[in-house]
């Protein structure tokens, strides 16, 4: 699909709970195909002491209104910039970026897994995979509570499973330590995970013992997010390759991860 | 419409804006942005002789205005390129460059002789001048004597025009570049990154993996300008200028302070559409100030 | 409250901020927004023998992340400084010192002896690295030779602490600090400014009256931590590193890489209680992180 | 007085032509005495290129609600996003700063000249001065009518004359054009002027030849605003003088401008 720079119109910004908000950018002609996965880079032009664009994953796309949102964690200085930004502000974006998720079989059974603002291209994956809700089952973990972000418009799509450190929502603990992911592993075909790479490489040790398809979703530093500055690299089994182009999606027996 | 072309020896650009070498990958990766037809040049990323890895991830840190880079010229070589890059390029019309570089003047010998046999690369820029490899780089282009033998002995197998990339971490860049024309360098391109460093206070280590890195983007601007200023009136060869270009005005800027022509590097990073930008804006400009070639402004600094 | 304390040679200084030359006039300048006796030390605007205009206007352009001045050590000359300013400083509780310039080795000589007489001033700071004046400054400190020669001659008649101010417009930093070192320099502050240029392209002339200047500010924080690092493995005195610096987190970068102390520049004029937000900051790091002592974070970046 | 950086909330951001606009400041303490000539340093925080804080003169104080006012005049990059800002922003200024105009004494008759945004101490001077309306003549220059601002809150505090080069609004031509500068210039006892160089140089040159005390407010670029960095210099005769200190009022007398 062919990239563009485009200055999209922030047409809603709304704060989900303490350090989540949901922008939604509305663009002039017909959005291109976007795949679960892939992401936009951003502008941040309201702040002194930003200079490179910030990758954020494409939460949903309504391709009728020429819509797209995405889900911002305020992490540092340019994520707490960026979710100031109010409806009818401009801002400029670079998408559709990186290459997405191979979507599933329509007989598999699917775990989704996600932590921190790894929750949006999940959330993603569950509408756009086709398949009935009892083969989807999406697993987040946050912090606490007031971590995790309101989903209820995605609950109809699959069987939906929380856990926190303090115990707060669901099960305590780490995604790694709920039942469905202790108990019912093996029962998934695919396993589709998104977070802070700890959790991730959890995830894919116990995929890749079980023998189940397995890919996450890479988060780095990027300066282009278009495949030309070299940055954003990752080892694999055949060399480095560029999170931005190669990735941000691999299937985990491509990488070296010590797992 | 004004006429923007300029030339090295008798290699003519249709316009002084080209793209530099490790922002732009070999040109295909930015045609989605960019019809690279209407760009003076492509600089094309970093070659050596044999493939590189490049440097372990991190390899970037941005900074105000400006980032680092270290990616240690990860490439898959230059047979590589001839089979499987060079082809697809060869039909566009734009002049595409190869960036050279060497561990050894050996290394840059037998990259410039391979080179020397594609019809339709119509130029080398030689890089003495990477901070982010261990051996040759950045060493080659610190010193006179250094930078002279390899220019010397790229000259004596390369006949088509040579730019010579010169690095800024040196005290007199002008006397560098006086030192690669008498051995026969065409034109010397400046500036190519300055050696810097970022630290993580939190986990008390630098945030690159190779602890140091190159500094580009517009925070640099005003180092590379006054160097370009200083080269342009020590050397008479043509003068290629870089360093923090963001859009026409400090293209401008670069060319009235002696540069025949500009490259835009990390520019391209926040948005690829800035070169053909430039190559608009200085056709403005030239309007603006009834200017019929870019050629009446370059080095047309008044004091 | 942890203990902030550094020292150089037998000098100390109750934490390790002190505000930069030219950045803080005499102190007095910045007395409404800071309580100069919480700062490590202030070291003062750079005196001349005689009294200087300094350039012509104008001398000041804006960059990105950063400013390019041309003052040219404007000052009324050390007699004055010692009759009116140093009775009006004598008595506030910081390490006031003077920055010291000269044309000529005669120059730094005499100042360095007059000003070893002023028995409040605890140390100076020998400048050989001032971009914006025509003859001596910047030259001194770009050769080895140059700089011990000037270095020597103070050395002999100047029995205090002796900071030597190094230029970073130069091929290798560290070895240039291991030279004035060997001269019995008790420290070396680093850097100056980057030598720089602004054109206006619509007049088509440059910005400053002198066409190139010094480059401060954040934009030149990544080049100024290398050298920090690089010359705080290559000597073995205590390193005041500067550049950039506009928190805390920025200081204490400096401090992991190896300064001793930092100096705050051109940050207070973007707001002159930095300095005092950053005794602030390091402090809170250092409680953060369980050190007792800001001397436990010196140099211990982790490779 | 005291000098200091605070940041103030922006009450109200009102447009008063194409390219000018009235900021209004809140402090949240008593204001310090603030005199016309005086000026703020402004940091302009929502925009990615701007480094240096920008000098701003004040146009008017409401010391009781601790409030003063801005007249913002878009420039260049910096003025531009200034005022972008809305009420409920904060803005860090540090002030008051500058010398100020010499005040008149009670039998002056003064001429108050003012161009672009020189305007601003200007409309200050008319209600500080403590004249009687007869005794104050504002004369405000400008390109065309749309150039002017609206003046109507201070017109009962003195005569206001206008001038446009088109001729729109006002006599036609310059400051120095204008039928009461031109034949009735001897009649003033004192000159403000603040505005373009080439204007105050005009104007300092009639006031010497007519032997009239003259001050002008000079505008240079500034990196601190508050005297030690030494970039804001002006020739005076006795030396580079700091404009952010010793100015930005001078007396003419004490310039050395060619005139
Ligand atoms: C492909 C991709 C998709 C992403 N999708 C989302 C998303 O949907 N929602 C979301 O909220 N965030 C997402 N992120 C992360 C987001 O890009 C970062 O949170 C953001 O760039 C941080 O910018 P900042 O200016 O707030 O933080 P900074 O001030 O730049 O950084 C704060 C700290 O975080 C570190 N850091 C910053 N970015 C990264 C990174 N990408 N990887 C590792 N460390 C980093 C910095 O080194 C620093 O220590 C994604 C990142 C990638 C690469
Ligand atoms: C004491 C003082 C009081 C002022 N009072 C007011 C006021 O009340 N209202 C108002 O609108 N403006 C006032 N100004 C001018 C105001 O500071 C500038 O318009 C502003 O700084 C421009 O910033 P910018 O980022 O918009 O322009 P920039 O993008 O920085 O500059 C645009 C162009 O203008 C030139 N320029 C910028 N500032 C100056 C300057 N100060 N002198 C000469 N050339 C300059 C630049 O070199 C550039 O070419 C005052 C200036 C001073 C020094
Ligand atoms: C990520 C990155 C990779 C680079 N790779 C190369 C390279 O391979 N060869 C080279 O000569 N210069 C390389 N450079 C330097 C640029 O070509 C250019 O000289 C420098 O970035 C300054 O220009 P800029 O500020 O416009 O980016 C690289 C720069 C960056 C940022
Ligand atoms: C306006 C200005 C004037 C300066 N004058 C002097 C000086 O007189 N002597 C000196 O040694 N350094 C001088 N410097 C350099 C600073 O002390 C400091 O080395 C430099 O600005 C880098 O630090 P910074 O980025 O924190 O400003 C000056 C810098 C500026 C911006
Ligand atoms: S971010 Fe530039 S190549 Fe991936
Ligand atoms: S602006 Fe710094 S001294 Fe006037």
């Amino acid at each position: 699909m062919k990239k563009t720079v485009q200055e999209l119109l922030l047409v809603e910004n709304k704060q989900l709970n303490h350090d989540n908000f949901r922008l939604v950018l509305q663009a002039e002609n017909e959005l291109p195909p976007i795949v679960p996965g892939q992401f936009v880079n951003v502008e941040i032009k309201k702040a002194t002491e930003i200079f490179l664009r910030r990758p954020f994953s494409i939460l949903d796309v309504d391709a009728e209104k020429k819509q797209f949102s995405l889900l911002v964690k305020i992490l540092g200085r340019g994520s707490k910039v960026l979710t100031t930004y109010q409806a009818g502000d401009k801002i400029s974006v670079i998408y559709p970026l990186g290459n997405g998720f191979t979507m599933p079989e329509s007989t598999d059974k699917v775990l989704l897994i996600g932590g921190g603002s790894g929750v949006a291209p999940m959330l993603y994956i569950s509408k756009l995979c086709g398949l009935p809700p009892e083969q989807v089952h999406v697993l987040l973990g946050a912090r606490s509570k007031q971590d995790h972000v309101d989903v209820s418009a995605y609950q109809s799509l699959g069987k939906f499973h929380f856990t926190t450190e303090d115990g707060s929502l669901g099960e305590k603990g780490f995604v790694t330590n709920h039942s469905i992911y202790k108990n019912e592993l093996s029962g998934f075909d695919k396993i589709y995970t998104c977070g802070p790479n700890p959790m991730m490489k959890a995830v894919a040790k116990d995929a890749a013992a079980a023998g189940i398809f397995c890919e996450v979703s890479l988060e780095n530093t990027m300066a282009c997010g278009f495949g030309v500055c070299l940055c954003c690299v990752e080892k694999t089994t055949s060399g480095h390759k560029c999170v931005c182009t190669d990735g941000p999606v691999f299937n985990i027996k491509d990488l070296t991860w010590q797992i | 419409m004004a006429d923007l072309s300029v030339n090295i020896k008798d290699l003519l650009f249709k316009n002084p804006v080209l793209t530099a070498s490790g922002t732009c990958g070999f040109g295909q990766e930015i045609a989605d942005f960019v019809d690279l037809s209407k760009l003076g040049g492509v600089v094309m990323k970093g070659t050596t002789l044999k493939p590189r890895e490049g440097n372990d991830y991190p390899r970037m840190a941005e900074t105000p205005s400006g980032m680092l880079n270290a990616v240690g010229l990860q490439n898959k070589g230059v047979d590589n390129f001839i089979q499987n890059i060079y082809p697809t390029i060869k039909d566009v019309d734009s002049n595409f460059i190869v960036n050279v570089n060497g561990s050894t003047i050996e290394d840059y010998i037998a990259l410039a002789e391979k080179i020397n046999e594609l019809d339709k690369i119509p130029a080398i820029e030689l890089n003495i001048s990477c901070p982010n490899v261990k051996e040759g780089g950045m060493a080659f282009g610190v010193s006179c004597a250094s930078a002279q033998a390899v220019v010397k002995a790229v000259r004596a197998v390369y006949s088509k025009p040579m730019i010579v990339k010169l690095s800024p971490n040196v005290t007199n860049i002008a006397e560098i570049a006086k030192a690669v024309e008498d051995e026969g360098a065409d034109s010397v391109s400046l500036v190519n990154t300055f050696l810097g460093m970022a630290v993580n206070a939190e986990t008390r280590r630098p945030v690159l993996s190779t602890i140091t890195g190159g500094l580009s983007g517009p925070a640099i601007k005003p180092i590379a300008l006054r160097m370009v200023w200083q080269v342009a009136q020590a050397v008479k060869v043509p003068v290629v200028g870089m360093g923090g270009i963001m859009n026409a005005t400090d293209a401008i800027e670069f060319l009235l302070a002696g540069a025949t022509a500009v490259e835009v590097g990390t520019a391209i990073f926040i948005d690829p559409t800035i070169p053909l930008q430039i190559v608009d804006g200085i056709n403005d400009y030239l309007e603006r100030h009834n200017f019929s070639s870019v050629r009446e402004i370059i080095g047309s600094l008044q004091m």
